[in-house]
């Protein structure tokens, strides 16, 4: 099954999915493991996994410091993938990975696209190539059967938004603000005018992320999304609290 | 550069989405400008009043006589307003910023010039300014950081990755991602995402537009070989692009060797085997990086060389053959320097003493019918702490720790 | 100039009788220069290819806003190689030593500016090259000292007296009177001995050559008045010059205030009555010196304007009252060098700073259809330790604090 | 009588005269006193007393250093001429005053040369004033009897030393050598050719000066030059022994 197809019939019975961000290998791929367990043991429906990357030019304080420690700690993209797989058949919800171009480009785009499919990883987010210079980047993605999750953003014309969703597939990932990730984001009236208009530019299903961070964002994003990103606060809680923390941080979410 | 901003293989724009909007208009913006005459025509006037465009060609007699080899010609990119090349360029885009009404530019900066000019440009233009700097290269260029500050700017030291150059870009694109809406990012070299790096070469075009005059002026003919040092690829692209029309000029590009080739401490993009092709920073080109693409630490003696990547025009150019890739060491670079405030009173930046040093290896074996110009992209002055200390000067030294004492002792009272 | 080297009442030649043949020579050697236009010619192909002029004329529109009054123009002279005016005497004087077929050059230096123009020239001409400076100003300006070493020259830090520029030129007297037939002594400003006030006045004179032709151009009319601070008082006569012939331009020299005029510690000759005639180092004019005519010690923020003495031919046109004299406190200046910085994207060196103190105590009351100049006689770069110690800025004192001990601790090891 | 008379007649029973050098207050009025008195006593023919000046441009570092000590203990012009016409009145030999033309210029040149004569001081050496600007100088000092002595130096041509000779009064102060005082001088053949030139361009005795330091250097000027002039070596023989040490230095000389 493809994603936006998990995704959907997931949808059917939730009034809003959940998906998480982790960075593999921060603090340690160990960690890593007990905190998707955690999320998935508490109802997380899909789970971007960002490989680290020393240039991630559109992560926030917290993310860009993941990135460097799990690079410090020498992992490479192959243990990220080897992990990867091993997570996606372990756990029966879609995984994806996050990174930058520069990571897929080096490994080889055909590659890549083909270890994702056999390991059964189900999308990519790359927030760093659009999609008029991604061609066979998208070309091999839908060749595999992988869904390039391609990005809305509040400084994106309609039309802009609708070339966009021609390419994107699995679900459209709505950037919530303008800036990096981390902070907080206002979900006001200028918000909801945007995510309208996002709706409006295409079928996919639409994911908020950027500064989603609690039960009431969550809250207010029910009906207007499909999906609520959670991204750099559970970085946080595992650093403050450790991996345990997480379980009951998503349980109390929705 | 094609629609989507690449040359042949390399460049384009691996931009966030959330920039699509603004690169659109900057990109229009800049359309309309190459089109206007008068927008070129105001850019050369503010040169001409502001900086000291045309910046001279000098003859450098004694070193020819020392080499004696080809005719030695300077473009002295060091007698600009603010000490380097880098204000071609900035003063350029702050016309651009002008048009498209902008309040606020943010900026990066290695060696603190184009921050500098940055910032210069800024209290000229009246416009806001955030200068990103690596924290190691703060530390490496203090003085630079106190001119910004006192021109009104805030810098920023970048506390992650290297916390070098790269790391600076990557910042102010967090700013710009931020605060995309009134906020110009100045970029300081012809890298990045397009159209940085074709406009940042039309900007520094001024060079060659003017060195190719002159030298027909004074040498009568086209020189042999035009020379550059290579960090992002501004001053070499501004002092080759008059001259890739040319087929009889050779046009060699120098990066910085650091402590060899060998030795893994450089930033030798194009004139070696370690680098390869990636995606960074908002482009494509050869980039420093392991097998992963994960990008590599640089080293060289002059803060403005030690980068990671190398404009995708010149990359374009390796490709083609059509530009000749060099490096110098650290060492040579320092002997390069020696010589020629010894032999011509001319005090080259760091930077620029990696084109003397390759343009010195060379031009003993042409014939001293021909000519040579070497770009000198801006003055040591501002390498007096690094220089000083490679030099490893004892009243230098003795003079620091003296005020150094000094501080301690008041600060303490 | 008379037969006599005097200008009304001022200047002469009071020199040991050893160097009256070495003098002759000279002034008859610039007499044939003057006569000679293809020297003038020389002389202005030298500037236009080593060092950069025309140096432009800078609208400053900000600081003009600012103030609500005449159009500020700013003559760049901090674009000269070497970053002051000081490039401009000391390169037409190179010209002269090599005429006269001497081998070595030795000068005094107060600032460093002069001494590295000099050091400069000497490794172009090739000469042999000894600087004389005050221990104190060794001290001050200790990167000057670097660079005018590393361009081969040797700088000789003078203990007597007060340690400052006058104690530097006795000593280079006594190195000349020593080193008669070998040496040229390259005066640093328009005082000694005739031929010098004349002579280095003449080669400034192409500071107001252009800028009466740029201000034409740009303005459409004479400027109202010309501002230039004074120390010895060659950038001063520099832009004064042309505009001599001007009678409705005003000429104003700015003298360096210290604490103030009353505090005793300034360099006032000729506008507080503090001064009185005199003849020393070779020349009469006005001294401070008390009533024994033994010299006092002077005091400016500015080490290139705390002088005993000044221009003969600025005392002569003082006495004549065609040129008003003003000063400006330390704290005047730093406040106009401060608002020069954030207005404009200009450092003027502490020297300069003074002429804008001057110009902006008065510009708001001048129409908005008039114009100043304003001679920017260097830049402030070279000012950095200084201006950075009297902004107090804490970042720079850590940063020397902790260089200091870094080299502290390399030296014990 | 005036000063190259009274030279003349000490010139009539002595093959070599002595003129010696001191600076007025160093190390002090009453230490210049008993090295005068020294000096008297042992013979020297003739003294020039200087007078203190900030800025000696023509002397090397041991008289330099001596005129800004001097100076520091806070000696002024008045004091000097006070001192002046002391020994002028105590000694029966000529006195000369030697400083530098600002500080006759400001004290005024009539007052000067008026204190000069009426105190019984013979001649000044002015090392700083060529003729050619000091015609009211020269008048006031031949108005007044006393007598300016000028220089000759090895750069000197053949007409300047006309020139000179045509102004100079009293003697003629031939510099030994190119430089500052304090320096030993090479007596060898060139300089002898200097010293006969300077003999056919004057009338005047003539007396050598610039680094004569010792009895060699005496008996090697005797019977080409009338006097010799011993400058900065006393100086130094004070700073070191005292002014005791003087007397003997003196009476070694002839
Ligand atoms: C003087 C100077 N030259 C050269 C460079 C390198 O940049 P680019 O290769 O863009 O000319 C710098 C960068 O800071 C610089 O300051
Ligand atoms: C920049 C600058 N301006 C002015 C002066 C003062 O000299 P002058 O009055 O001869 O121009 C100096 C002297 O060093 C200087 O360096």
């Amino acid at each position: 099954m493809q994603l936006e197809e998990q995704l959907r019939s997931k949808m059917q019975e939730k009034d809003i999915l959940l998906m998480t961000h982790i960075v593999l290998g921060y603090p340690s791929l160990e960690v890593n493991r007990e905190v998707i367990r955690q999320m998935v043991e508490n109802g997380v429906d899909c789970i971007e996994m960002q490989i680290p990357f020393s240039e991630p030019m559109a992560d926030g304080p917290v993310i860009l410091k993941a990135n460097q420690e799990a690079l410090a700690t020498g992992i490479s993209v192959k243990d990220c993938l080897i992990f990867g797989a091993e997570m996606a058949a372990t756990f029966d919800i879609p995984f994806l990975y996050m990174t930058y171009y520069n990571i897929i480009y080096k490994y080889g785009e055909e590659s890549f696209f083909k270890n994702a499919a056999k390991t059964g990883i189900k999308g990519v987010i790359v927030p760093d190539l659009p999609p008029e210079i991604g061609q066979s980047f998208l070309e091999y993605a839908d060749n595999n059967h992988v869904a390039p999750v391609l990005i809305f953003t509040p400084t994106s014309t309609d039309e802009r938004m609708r070339e966009l969703a021609r390419h994107g597939r699995g679900f459209i990932y709505c950037v919530a603000r303008r800036g990096v990730t981390g902070k907080k984001s206002e979900l006001n009236e200028d918000f909801h005018q945007y995510l309208s208009r996002c709706q409006a530019a295409t079928s996919l299903p639409l994911a908020v992320g950027f500064g989603i961070q609690d039960r009431d964002d969550i809250e207010a994003l029910k009906g207007r999304a499909d999906i609520a990103v959670i991204g750099s606060r559970t970085i946080k809680l595992v650093e403050a609290e450790g991996a345990a923390a997480v379980g009951p941080f998503i349980a109390g979410l929705r | 550069m094609d629609t989507n901003g690449f040359f042949g293989n390399w460049g384009g724009a691996y931009i966030p989405e959330v920039l699509y909007q603004t690169f659109l208009e900057l990109r229009e913006e800049y359309a309309r400008c190459r089109k206007d005459p008068a927008f070129w025509q105001e850019y050369i006037e503010l040169m001409e009043t502001y900086s000291c465009r045309p910046t001279p060609l000098t003859h450098a007699k004694n070193l020819t006589k020392h080499f004696g080899g080809a005719q030695i010609y300077i473009k002295r990119e060091d007698l600009n307003h603010t000490g380097a090349h880098k204000a071609n360029n900035v003063m350029g885009q702050g016309l651009l910023v002008k048009r498209m009404g902008k309040k606020r530019v943010i900026a990066e900066t290695g060696a603190g010039q184009h921050g500098m000019a940055t910032a210069t440009m800024a209290a000229k233009f009246g416009l806001d300014c955030t200068i990103y700097m690596g924290e190691e290269d703060v530390l490496r260029q203090r003085p630079n950081v106190f001119w910004m500050e006192k021109m009104g700017a805030t810098v920023v030291p970048v506390q992650d990755g290297s916390r070098t150059l790269k790391d600076a870009i990557n910042e102010a694109f967090r700013d710009w991602v931020t605060n995309v809406d009134d906020t110009h990012y100045v970029f300081g070299t012809a890298c990045g995402p397009a159209p940085f790096p074709e406009m940042v070469a039309w900007f520094q075009s001024i060079i060659s537009i003017e060195a190719h005059k002159q030298i027909l002026n004074y040498h009568g003919k086209l020189p042999a070989r035009v020379y550059a040092c290579v960090g992002g690829g501004s001053n070499a692209m501004g002092v080759f692009k008059r001259f890739l029309e040319e087929d009889e000029v050779e046009l060699v590009g120098v990066e910085a060797g650091g402590y060899g080739a060998d030795s893994g401490a450089h930033a030798i993009r194009l004139s070696s085997d370690d680098a390869s092709a990636g995606v960074a920073q908002g482009y494509k080109t050869m980039f420093l990086q392991d097998d992963d693409g994960q990008m590599k630490q640089t080293h060289s003696v002059a803060a403005g060389l030690d980068y990671v990547g190398v404009s995708p025009i010149l990359t374009d150019l390796w490709e083609k053959k059509l530009v000749r890739f060099e490096s110098a060491t650290d060492d040579e670079v320092m002997t390069a320097l020696d010589l020629t405030m010894k032999k011509e009173g001319i005090i080259p930046a760091l930077e620029s003493s990696h084109a003397f040093a390759g343009a010195f290896r060379e031009v003993g074996s042409l014939s001293t019918e021909e000519a040579i110009i070497i770009n000198q992209s801006g003055r040591g002055d501002k390498d007096i702490f690094t220089i000083a200390h490679a030099f490893d000067d004892p009243s230098w030294k003795e003079f620091i720790i003296e005020r150094g004492k000094e501080y301690s002792n008041t600060d303490k009272q």
